[in-house]
């Protein structure tokens, strides 16, 4: 009995430590369900798939909205792993344990919102010019399309992240996320989407991405905080 | 007759019998598969419109032949399991996923290939392409179901009650050209076109098919072994086997 | 503000808790000496749970303050909290993930490192020997509960701990190991609020009770 | 304390009575968790409205996506309210009291499949000729659309629910969900979307219509059957 | 087959339940008469939720069978299901719904039809009385249970109770009206089982006790 009484832990572990101890437990849970991380890639591809399926075979057609399918197709991926970023910790008790950690709360969600893009969004952003390989999609094209896929996904999981946390407890939580989430990601469905469609064209496609990237840094500095402060709203 | 033959046999029995069936069903696929591309690919005469690359047919054929009916195949033996509770049945099913997966990538790879010198183009959405494309999901559906869910038990019936309900899309494959105008063959197309040509084609493709036959049916007969050693890890007969190869003696 | 420390450790002044139209309490006060465990008790829907939520920052009382070494908890924020452990009765322990992960996670978001033969060692005083790996959505209830409880030895160096029903589906031989590590976090001049519907049977450490009403 | 020993209950309940219970019960949950009719709703209305967004605003381009884009669009809403058909259910415990309920299960299953489609599918099909509209499609084209969800919608529905019981309490469900059941959809996808292409350049809709329609009766002899199987499954 | 009535109304025979690689129990034999309690009790892990899932046919038995009135429950089917009431760990009450629709809907999936003033009676001797309203969302975790055991005096006519731990989480005096009714239910001639880690104190009828072991 008495060891049990006097584990002496070290506590004496930084801000990276815990930081990382967050993402590192979401991408293990990540693993462990296998499934998941296959799935958003999955459904990506098959939801790109579906459209072809809808609209027809004419290649004309399916270049010109071959952006625009990818674009939508990815902010669906990610929206739907976000009911699971943290609805599952606020019904298990872990979210409350997260508030009440010393350590900020806006880092910890800050380390939840990476796990989130390095499951759903790095997986997308391979899969995505091989598809854009199916719609006839020139190569330049595919390369701005990765590039704009790699800036804009982790603005998609930090944004998502507020309306998840925001979202917490409320009843009909999973549709409601989309409702709130979706409007937010039209700015970057249009720059991601442009980017892609003025490289068909030839144009240039700059001014796209450095607004993808300013959206990048924008949310970088927002979303934690905000996410943090939603996650206190819910728990209380 | 056959159903009670599966009932009554049990992993035990079927283990040694299909170790010793698996080396007669792996020579005949390869014997035929060697048979079946000579003649594609040496006697079989150059199509007049489409040249040399309409020799893909030899693999494509059978592929997607093979992709079809393994998954009729897998949902019987799920049905059978689902029926009479036996486990062997699911074992079956387990064991012809991954082959039937297999097939049906080969059928798709091996038509983009050909759609690219054919159509000018590696793929369209057009409903036979989609139709296989949803079998590949299904297959692949098939199997993660099965990866997701840890006690084996509930993962059979599970995995099991999907395959069933997916049977559904084969007639659509099959039937896919028909109910849709498309860029793909119909059936008969390329057997009628050049009358001359269609008894070696046809030779050949029906040789490619048994070859696929038999590759098929090796395969999962090595997978199904290995499944069952998995599940019946803690009997006793598996002990017996096991512990000597583990100590060197000859299986 | 004012209030000597010798006063008390942990003292709640005045709390006034409203859910929904219903007033719970009002002018609760109480202090907490070090080494001493508050036993709150009372009929379901009583507010018990809703005092420890408070006690805890998760909840802000209606009117009053919850004072730790005589300051409001408000104002020390993170420093309150990295001295305060709460187990509550969401027992957040990942299905997913073996008792011995949810435990290493559970320690390093709290800051601590642990070496694996401590945790395992741990686990298997909690009667979880050999069952480690498992994922802890095959464990039974009780075996769960403990999961989440494992965390308390790792916890000797924080001063508060506040538990919420710890007690519940635990077999006998387990609440005899719950009684013994809180026994000795009081001994060494620890806080213990806990709350529980069977009696607390804490010998030669000195127990308040807090009886809640309806 | 004598009147709680001996209240008598009315056992004489029929078939009938059980099964609208369930469907009362889903359809009180679902006006609740108000947020919820209303999302799949929107959801629906916003991803029918990102694609001109991302496809750029050319009318021909747009007339010829739409019936695709709508019927995409109805799938993945449909789809976004499966998770909580049955997974609340199953982790709170209501549905293993189904599974004792001496009552056959596959007609508890009909009733949550109708309560599902009465809360996501008959929105759709009001709203869908005003999206259409949009997109410039004709009115009878618009008649067509209406008609082909009223009978598809009842089809993912049912299919749906299939997907869902299989992955009860399985590692990464929601997203698994969407992988099994998408391919289920796309022959309903292909019909529906079908017959508003018809019905725009003016061929016969019959046919497409009926082969949705055989999916309809054929779902609805398998599916109730199949989702009460899974969910025996699962409750194991 | 065979087994002549009078040997008991319920019988586990040669029981085997095996959960993932570990053996929970075998060659487990009981047999509970008409007007009698089967407790089961045992520490945390040994199979108590395990064995009561099998007696209500949620769980198959590796091998052994439930006899019911002498006849195998997988045979009778929907006919034991329409003798048989079951509340488990879950307490399958809807956050959304208040109380009084939560007992409602439990009824009536169960096929039974109640007049809405007995359900409010009901709920306010399980002391819900002015609650009937609120969304069980915001129960205390007591009253979430104890809206799911209202259930069970309209359950009368149904011979066999099955209940895992229903006293968790109860307060003292729901405790006594569980007792009171698990009684009524013995003395009318009904079965229960039923596990709790607290020691059952059910007067004037015979509880026969089942120790499991780890
Ligand atoms: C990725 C693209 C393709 C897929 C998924 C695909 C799929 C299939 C499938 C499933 C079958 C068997 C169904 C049946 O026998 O009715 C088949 C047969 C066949 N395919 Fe393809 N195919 C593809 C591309 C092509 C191309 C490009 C050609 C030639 C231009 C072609 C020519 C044929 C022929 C001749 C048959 C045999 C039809 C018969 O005699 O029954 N396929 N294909
Ligand atoms: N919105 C509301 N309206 C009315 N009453 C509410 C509301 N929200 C919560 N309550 C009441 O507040 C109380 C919350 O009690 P709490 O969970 O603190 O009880 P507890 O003492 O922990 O009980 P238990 O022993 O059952 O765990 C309950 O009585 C509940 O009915
Ligand atoms: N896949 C598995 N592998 C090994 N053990 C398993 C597996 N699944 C379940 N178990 C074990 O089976 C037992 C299930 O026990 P059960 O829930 O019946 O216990 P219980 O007696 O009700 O316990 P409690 O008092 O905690 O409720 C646990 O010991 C659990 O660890
Ligand atoms: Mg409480
Ligand atoms: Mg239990």
């Amino acid at each position: 009995m008495e060891a049990v009484l006097d584990a002496t832990p070290d506590r004496r572990t930084g801000l990276l430590a815990v930081f990382s101890s967050v993402v590192q437990r979401d991408l293990l849970l990540a693993m462990r369900r296998r499934a998941d991380v296959l799935t958003s890639f999955f459904f990506f591809i098959i939801v790109v798939s579906l459209f072809p399926l809808g609209v027809g075979p004419e290649p004309n057609t399916l270049r010109e909205i071959a952006p625009g399918v990818v674009w939508v197709a990815a902010l669906l991926a990610s929206m739907l792993a976000l009911h699971r970023l943290l609805a599952a910790d606020y019904a298990d008790g872990t979210l409350e344990q997260l508030v009440l950690s010393p350590k900020p709360l806006s880092l910890l969600m800050l380390g939840k919102m990476l796990a989130h893009w390095l499951v759903t969004g790095i997986p997308l952003i391979l899969i995505a010019p091989l598809l854009g390989l199916q719609f006839d999609l020139p190569g330049p094209a595919l390369a701005v399309m990765a590039l704009g896929l790699l800036l804009g996904t982790p603005v998609l999981s930090m944004l998502g992240a507020i309306g998840a946390a925001l979202t917490l407890g409320v009843r009909g939580a999973s549709g409601l996320i989309a409702l709130l989430v979706l409007p937010l990601y039209i700015p970057v469905l249009i720059f991601g989407a442009g980017a892609v469609s003025a490289a068909v064209s030839g144009l240039s496609v700059e001014g796209h991405l450095s607004m993808l990237a300013a959206f990048l840094l924008f949310s970088a500095v927002i979303a934690p905080w905000a996410a943090a402060a939603a996650v206190r709203i819910a728990v209380e | 007759m056959a159903l009670n033959i599966w009932r009554f046999a049990s992993p035990q029995v079927i283990y040694p019998i299909a170790g010793r069936m698996i080396p007669g069903f792996m020579l005949a696929a390869a014997v035929l598969a060697l048979a079946g591309l000579y003649i594609g690919f040496f006697v079989a005469p150059t199509d007049f419109q489409q040249g040399e690359s309409y020799r893909i047919i030899f693999i494509h054929v059978p592929a997607a032949w093979m992709s079809m009916l393994i998954y009729v195949v897998m949902a019987f033996w799920c049905a059978i399991g689902m029926i009479m509770r036996t486990r062997l049945s699911f074992m079956m099913a387990l064991a012809l996923a991954p082959t039937g997966a297999l097939m049906t990538f080969i059928a798709l790879w091996t038509g983009a290939l050909w759609g690219k010198p054919a159509w000018g183009t590696w793929w369209v959405w057009d409903a036979r392409l989609t139709s296989e494309l949803i079998l590949l999901f299904l297959y692949i559906g098939f199997l993660s179901l099965h990866a997701a869910i840890d006690d084996v038990r509930r993962a059979d019936r599970a995995a099991g009650l999907l395959a069933l309900v997916g049977v559904i899309n084969v007639p659509i494959i099959y039937f896919s050209v028909q109910w849709w105008n498309t860029l793909h063959q119909g059936a008969s197309v390329s057997l009628t076109r050049a009358p001359s040509m269609a008894s070696t084609m046809l030779a050949g493709m029906l040789i490619m098919v048994l070859s696929a036959w038999m590759y098929s049916i090796a395969a999962s007969l090595m997978r199904l072994r290995i499944i069952i050693l998995e599940r019946e890890a803690d009997a006793d007969w598996v002990q017996e086997q096991i512990v000597p190869i583990a100590q060197g003696a000859k299986p | 503000m004012g209030v000597p420390w010798g006063l008390g450790v942990l003292q709640g002044v005045d709390l006034e808790c409203i859910r929904g139209q219903r007033r719970l309490f009002s002018k609760l006060s109480f202090t907490v000496q070090a080494g001493e465990a508050l036993w709150v008790s009372g009929p379901n829907g009583s507010g018990k749970t809703s005092l420890l939520r408070i006690l805890c920052t998760l909840l802000a009382p209606e009117s009053g303050e919850v004072r730790w070494r005589g300051r409001p908890v408000r104002e020390l924020g993170e420093a309150y909290r990295a001295g305060l452990t709460y187990i509550g009765h969401a027992v957040a322990v990942k299905d997913d993930l073996s008792s011995l992960e949810n435990l290493r996670f559970a320690l390093a978001q709290d800051g601590c490192r642990v070496a694996e033969a401590a945790l395992i060692d741990t686990l298997a005083r909690f009667g979880l020997a050999g069952r480690e790996e498992l994922p802890a959505r095959v464990l039974s209830q009780g075996q769960r509960r403990r999961v989440s409880l494992a965390r308390l030895p790792f916890c000797a160096d924080r001063a508060l701990w506040i538990l919420d029903e710890p007690l519940t589906a635990l077999d006998v031989q387990a609440v005899e190991l719950m009684h013994a590590l809180i026994t000795a976090h009081l001994v060494r001049g620890g806080v213990v609020v806990l709350t529980s519907h069977q009696p607390i049977d804490l010998k030669d450490v000195s127990v308040q009770h807090l009886r809640m009403v309806d």
